[in-house]
């Protein structure tokens, strides 16, 4: 074990420092563009404005961003050291400067291609993705589908150079706004179960594509569904191999920035509440001095520093080449109810106050907590349900017997980002 | 002699769900909660005339001269239904005015509250989660009352508010405000329960009447408060379970109702086990207000602080179980997710109310 | 709904205190038997020496105890009314004087033989067994039989007039004290599952009966296994018809006792809890001052007279001859669940104390509530474990479907007492 | 540049789970605690062959010159084995000399230590769950202490106690007393804990010898007793959990084993979601004793507080989960519920820890 922070580590902190004091500056932080109210949706946090973009590229430059991904498609290529991560990670977080894009692209799409795709695909794609240029919608989910990959009904059916893709997806976050999807379909409608889906990238300028909004509890549209009319995309464009989709989509899941993301997004909304509590009075005193609250705080920042070192762990395990075994299964679990269990301690912080909805001038935090509390609800929801996680951790972690009932390997619902 | 409800309570409540499954169902309710006031004026008076507003009212009033659980049993089957509108304000300033006004005040203003004619609110909490009186800042001198009390019940509906205010002896009792009166400020508020909406009030030497009852109306109309919203809570709990157990029963998922799976049965069934005692629970609250009136302060604390617990783990977990619909908007579930936040931030939240209990018991 | 205190139960209050006055003096208190290291174990914590004996009797002679039981069984055959049985449950218990025994006989015994027994066995138990003359064991589990009755394999073969019993009885208590079993037994080994299971009582001092203590994880040997080889029983001694012991042992559920007792147990671990919070120091000040136990200690006092309030709700659906439904169905996960809670509690309202064993004369109770916390987790697993419970609920209370690999309506393990 | 066991470390982990699965089996386990003193010499100098015992102790002074996530370890494992004895206290104890005493008394006092002959023991807790040294009374005048430690591990069985005292000018320091000390009164305890017996110690102006190195040395054993409890912890949930999903896999009940019920699938699932994870946090917490200084009181007191509120959870599901034969006392499951109950109490509880952690945060 070697987390230690030896002096070539000191002075790589202050090399971080003095890099945000140049690049990310008073001005650049005060000049956030307004507060977009589907700010809190999952994976568009991060700002992504112009000072955002070339402060990215400048901290691409020096090795900071993207460590994974190499300089030839748009990352900085760095050896895997998770200290100095965790130190990026800590100061940028401290500068309130933008970190890497967490959306779907460079979350979901880019190790997949890094894993699976061909070359062509990899320079068209990973740098604009990188950057927040192409943005990206996952289509995997259908009506009645949620967690039963295994009953996709989206076929695409092979005429000539193209797929002809027709069917409807569901729980498409951005579909409105992005440019390209990548999809699940089924290629092989005969073959059993997984065996017969593809992964697809597809145009979402092509014709034949229609996208209606779905509201969400919140009262926000973040979502869409998506109806695809004979929508014709090359092959050229299909991602690993025919009737390997189901796989190639699961390569997302050994990628850093997975094992990762959940503990920081918890992290963030704890900073938050740490905040929240420590500005708001309850009762005649700050609601932090409550000895209750108080106390669900530090046990909550114990699960969430578990957390990040769980994720150092699981990358060591990674480096070295082995199986992390049950380790890799729980993280989501674990992630996603502690997400819930954070938000819902912000509403208790707030106590009535809970009672002001998003936007209320009058609100702390303008009424934002609210937004993290039903959205960390609905992250649980969508990573697949808890139950699922459940089964997958009993059978392939603990060895129990599987349930001959529920093909719950399809249970991973890879919706996410 | 027996503790269970009685013939004419049944029916009543067989009467108002079956009132509001025709004339509130979830499209109307929608509808309703869009408008600026979500207040209905139709649904209103079909409530009035099922005596909703008056049941706690003496007879000699003009009221059904009815018991608090009376009372809550109404409150539980709006909480059921979702309904949005007044009553929970409403409510509770007629029982202000029952405990806390003289017999000449009483007779003056409770047969148009009984009625409905006269819509009331009451204004209590104040800024930082004051919702002790002992803390209370507004105060009432020369005839007129100064200072802001935060989440008022449709302040802008109301006719009258009930409001709780500190006197030049220092002692915290309640006032008599027209919603007309000059020196009103009502500020409209965005909030996340949107079948019952909150305002801030801000009073400005705004003319008042001292209510001249008993100084212990306030704490019983408090009280009464407490078990309303429990009981509210309640209601709201049982329809989510019951949703929750219908969808669980028809939607398939791996070739089968997910409601075969033993995770989804055993969720279920601790939802069931956490809200069948619960129910006894504000039952007897509610009988304790009339009927043994030195544990009714202490139960109404727990319960609220019980039941609006349960609330909040009922919506959430039923949320989960529906999967993705049940985060959707136009799927009815988040409705009740928001009628949780008001019932535990409204009155004060639970803790507060746990350590009320507390330091009632003498600890 | 009528719990009021009005007048006459007023009157009625004064009249059980002044009752109390007279009949359990402050030199009855005095004179509890030394503790008995075994005096947590399930149902005998009630005291039944000499001086219990006569005050119960003068008790039930005043119609304050066993009040559903006919006078002519040694009851006191009062009207069913649940204040009345409120306001004598807290005076005896304010008073701390003997109330109804609660043991295997009383809870269990006694409600089936009086729906399901013979006038001659009515007329020769009921009445020993409620002043604890005749003490019982119960012999329902066996080996590998824990919450799946349907396996029972104890046989019991008509030899003329008697069943010759064989079989082998595990989590049998008080075994070695108890002068009568009543048990389940397989009269018809032919039919399936429940049918040939029938309801015997069983003289333990009939040759061929072997105990032998079973030590449980406080270190106390509260159990026993009971061997039986060759066990004459006359055919009178069968309660209800044969292959009808399934039936007969499970209307235990309908009596009043058992919906009360869990709660009346809860309610008194938690005043002991409470009284611990109020008398021991932490950290500088009396526990109950420590705003968390606080919070705790009135969220479960909360959920005990929520429990108690429902024993009230079920007793007037029995009285009024409805089916109580799943109302009926949750009292035993609700009341186990809590009982854990509660003496969990406990353990941390003692903090480092709890380290002091049971019998540790420095220790607060003498370490008591060590063993009231291990006895907690074994009732849970005592009564049908809690998923058996869980099981029942969803599927009779809810209407889920059953699942058919599970026989749980053979769950309902009536072990308990 | 990692976050994980060396091969070292691993191979220590290897070696002394094969020592104490051999040496060590519950049967062995049983009979050392049912003796007296729970202490078994020929273990002792088993675990001493092994270094154990001197694990953390410098080089020069004759110990294993390793680091606290060696020691943590090691408690793991003992953990996972149950073993019994004098490990812990002593442990604290060398720690005690190792952050508190002059390199003078280090050379005096930490060889024998080192190779077990002395044994050590901490004697920190006072009444009324004072684990705080600010708050303790104990006193050193004179050259000698007087004064009540509470819940002292192996106090008959150690050789020196290390014992936490205020002296003239009101500070708390670390003082060196040898058990055969005129002035001490050693109390035998029931304990619920039979491999890690505990006792009361009076001191009656009993010699003692002041540590004469940094202050800080108490404050810096304390936060290593939190991390080898929380690895105690760990190797005692881990091992019910493995207890657990063993028994679910063999265990039969209508007609399949019991790990094929979804219920008890997830209920397992869930214990290793807890698990996994705290297993970080502790490598964390003691990676930052050595190396991440300014950080590991907190996340001593953090990790001390979560991972024995999960180590009650785990053995508590793992009870459950057994049924009838988890409540039996030849089942062993109980020797860690017990052992629980000693890592809950012992440093003090987790409200205390969190409470600590928070006021460390400058909350």
């Amino acid at each position: 074990m070697d987390l230690r922070f030896r002096p070539e580590y000191e002075a790589f902190r202050q090399e971080v420092r003095a890099f945000l004091t140049q690049h990310w500056t008073d001005e650049d932080r005060a000049s956030a563009p307004p507060v977009n109210p589907r700010g809190m949706s999952l994976g568009t946090a991060i700002r992504n404005d112009e000072r955002a973009t070339r402060f990215r590229l400048a901290a691409i430059e020096r090795g900071y961003l993207y460590r994974h991904v190499p300089r030839r498609y748009g990352g900085s290529e760095q050896p895997f050291d998770p200290l100095k991560l965790a130190i990026i990670q800590d100061e940028f977080r401290k500068a309130e400067a933008p970190g890497e894009l967490i959306g779907q692209g460079p979350s979901m799409l880019v190790p997949t291609l890094l894993e699976h795709g061909t070359e062509e695909q990899k320079q068209r794609f990973i740098r604009d993705t990188l950057l927040g240029k192409i943005q990206w919608c996952q289509g995997y989910s259908e009506p009645g589908a949620g967690s039963d990959l295994a009953s996709l009904r989206t076929r695409a059916d092979l005429d000539g150079d193209f797929f002809v893709v027709n069917g409807h997806k569901i729980w498409t976050s951005n579909a409105d706004t992005a440019d390209w999807m990548f999809a699940l379909v089924r290629t092989d409608p005969d073959k059993p179960k997984h065996e017969g889906i593809s992964y697809l990238l597809i145009d979402m300028k092509s014709p034949g594509i229609t996208v209606r909004p779905l509201r969400q509890m919140t009262g926000e549209a973040d979502f869409n569904e998506v109806f695809l009319d004979n929508v014709r995309v090359p092959v050229t464009n299909l991602v690993g191999k025919r009737g390997q989709g189901w796989t190639v989509s699961r390569s997302t899941l050994k990628h850093e920035r997975n094992l990762i993301g959940s503990a920081l997004l918890s992290e963030r909304v704890l900073d938050g509440v740490r905040f929240l509590a420590q500005a708001l009075e309850l009762r005649g005193r700050p609601a932090i001095q409550d000895p209750v609250l108080r106390a669900r705080l530090v046990e909550l920042e114990t699960k969430v520093l578990a957390s990040r070192y769980h994720g150092y762990r699981l990358l060591t395990l990674q480096a070295r080449g082995e199986d992390p075994g049950i380790a890799g299964l729980v993280t989501k679990l674990y992630g996603t109810t502690l997400g819930y269990d954070v938000a819902r301690l912000a509403m208790d912080v707030l106590s009535d106050r809970g009672l002001l909805a998003p936007g209320e001038t009058t609100a702390p935090a303008m009424g934002m907590f609210l937004t993290a509390y039903m959205w960390s609800l609905g992250i649980l929801i969508a990573g697949g349900t808890a139950n699922i996680q459940r089964n997958v951790i009993a059978e392939r972690g603990l060895g129990l017997p599987r349930d001959p009932r529920a093909q719950r390997d399809t249970g991973q619902n890879p919706k996410e980002g | 002699m027996d503790f269970g409800l009685s013939a004419d309570q049944l029916l009543f409540q067989q009467t108002l769900r079956r009132f509001l499954a025709e004339q509130c169902p979830m499209t109307r309710v929608r509808a309703i909660m869009e408008t600026e006031t979500a207040h209905d004026l139709a649904l209103w008076q079909g409530l009035c005339g099922l005596g909703v507003p008056g049941l706690i009212v003496p007879a000699e009033h003009g009221g059904g001269g009815l018991e608090l659980l009376d009372l809550a049993l109404a409150a539980e089957e709006l909480g059921y239904a979702c309904t949005p509108g007044p009553f929970l304000g409403h409510a509770l300033a007629t029982i202000c005015v029952i405990e806390g006004a003289s017999e000449e005040q009483r007779g003056h203003w409770l047969p148009t509250m009984a009625e409905g004619t006269s819509i009331g609110t009451v204004a209590w909490g104040e800024a930082g989660s004051q919702w002790n009186p002992e803390h209370w800042a507004t105060f009432y001198e020369g005839g007129t009352l100064s200072g802001e009390k935060l989440f008022v019940p449709f302040a802008n509906v109301a006719d009258v508010l009930l409001v709780g205010a500190r006197n030049a002896e220092g002692s915290v009792r309640l006032y008599r405000v027209e919603r007309e009166a000059p020196g009103i400020t009502i500020t409209p508020l965005a909030v996340v329960d949107m079948t019952r909406k909150v305002q801030h009030v801000r009073f400005e030497r705004t003319p008042a009447t001292p209510l001249e009852g008993p100084p212990s109306g306030l704490q019983r109309a408090i009280d009464a408060g407490c078990i309303l919203v429990a009981a509210d809570a309640f209601g709201g709990s049982r329809r989510c379970l019951e949703m929750a157990v219908s969808y669980a029963k028809t939607r398939e998922q791996f070739g089968q109702v997910i409601g075969a799976f033993q995770a989804v049965k055993h969720q279920l069934a601790n939802m069931a086990c956490e809200l069948e005692p619960a129910l006894s629970l504000w039952w007897y609250a509610a009988h304790a207000y009339d009927h043994i009136r030195d544990q009714c302060e202490r139960h109404a604390a727990m319960v609220k602080a019980h039941l609006t617990d349960l609330y909040d783990r009922m919506t959430r977990d039923a949320t989960e179980l529906h999967g993705g619909i049940g985060f959707t908007w136009e799927f009815d579930l988040h409705l009740w997710f928001r009628r949780a936040i008001f019932d535990r931030g409204f009155l004060g939240d639970a803790h507060y109310h746990r350590e009320r209990a507390a330091r009632l018991a003498g600890w």
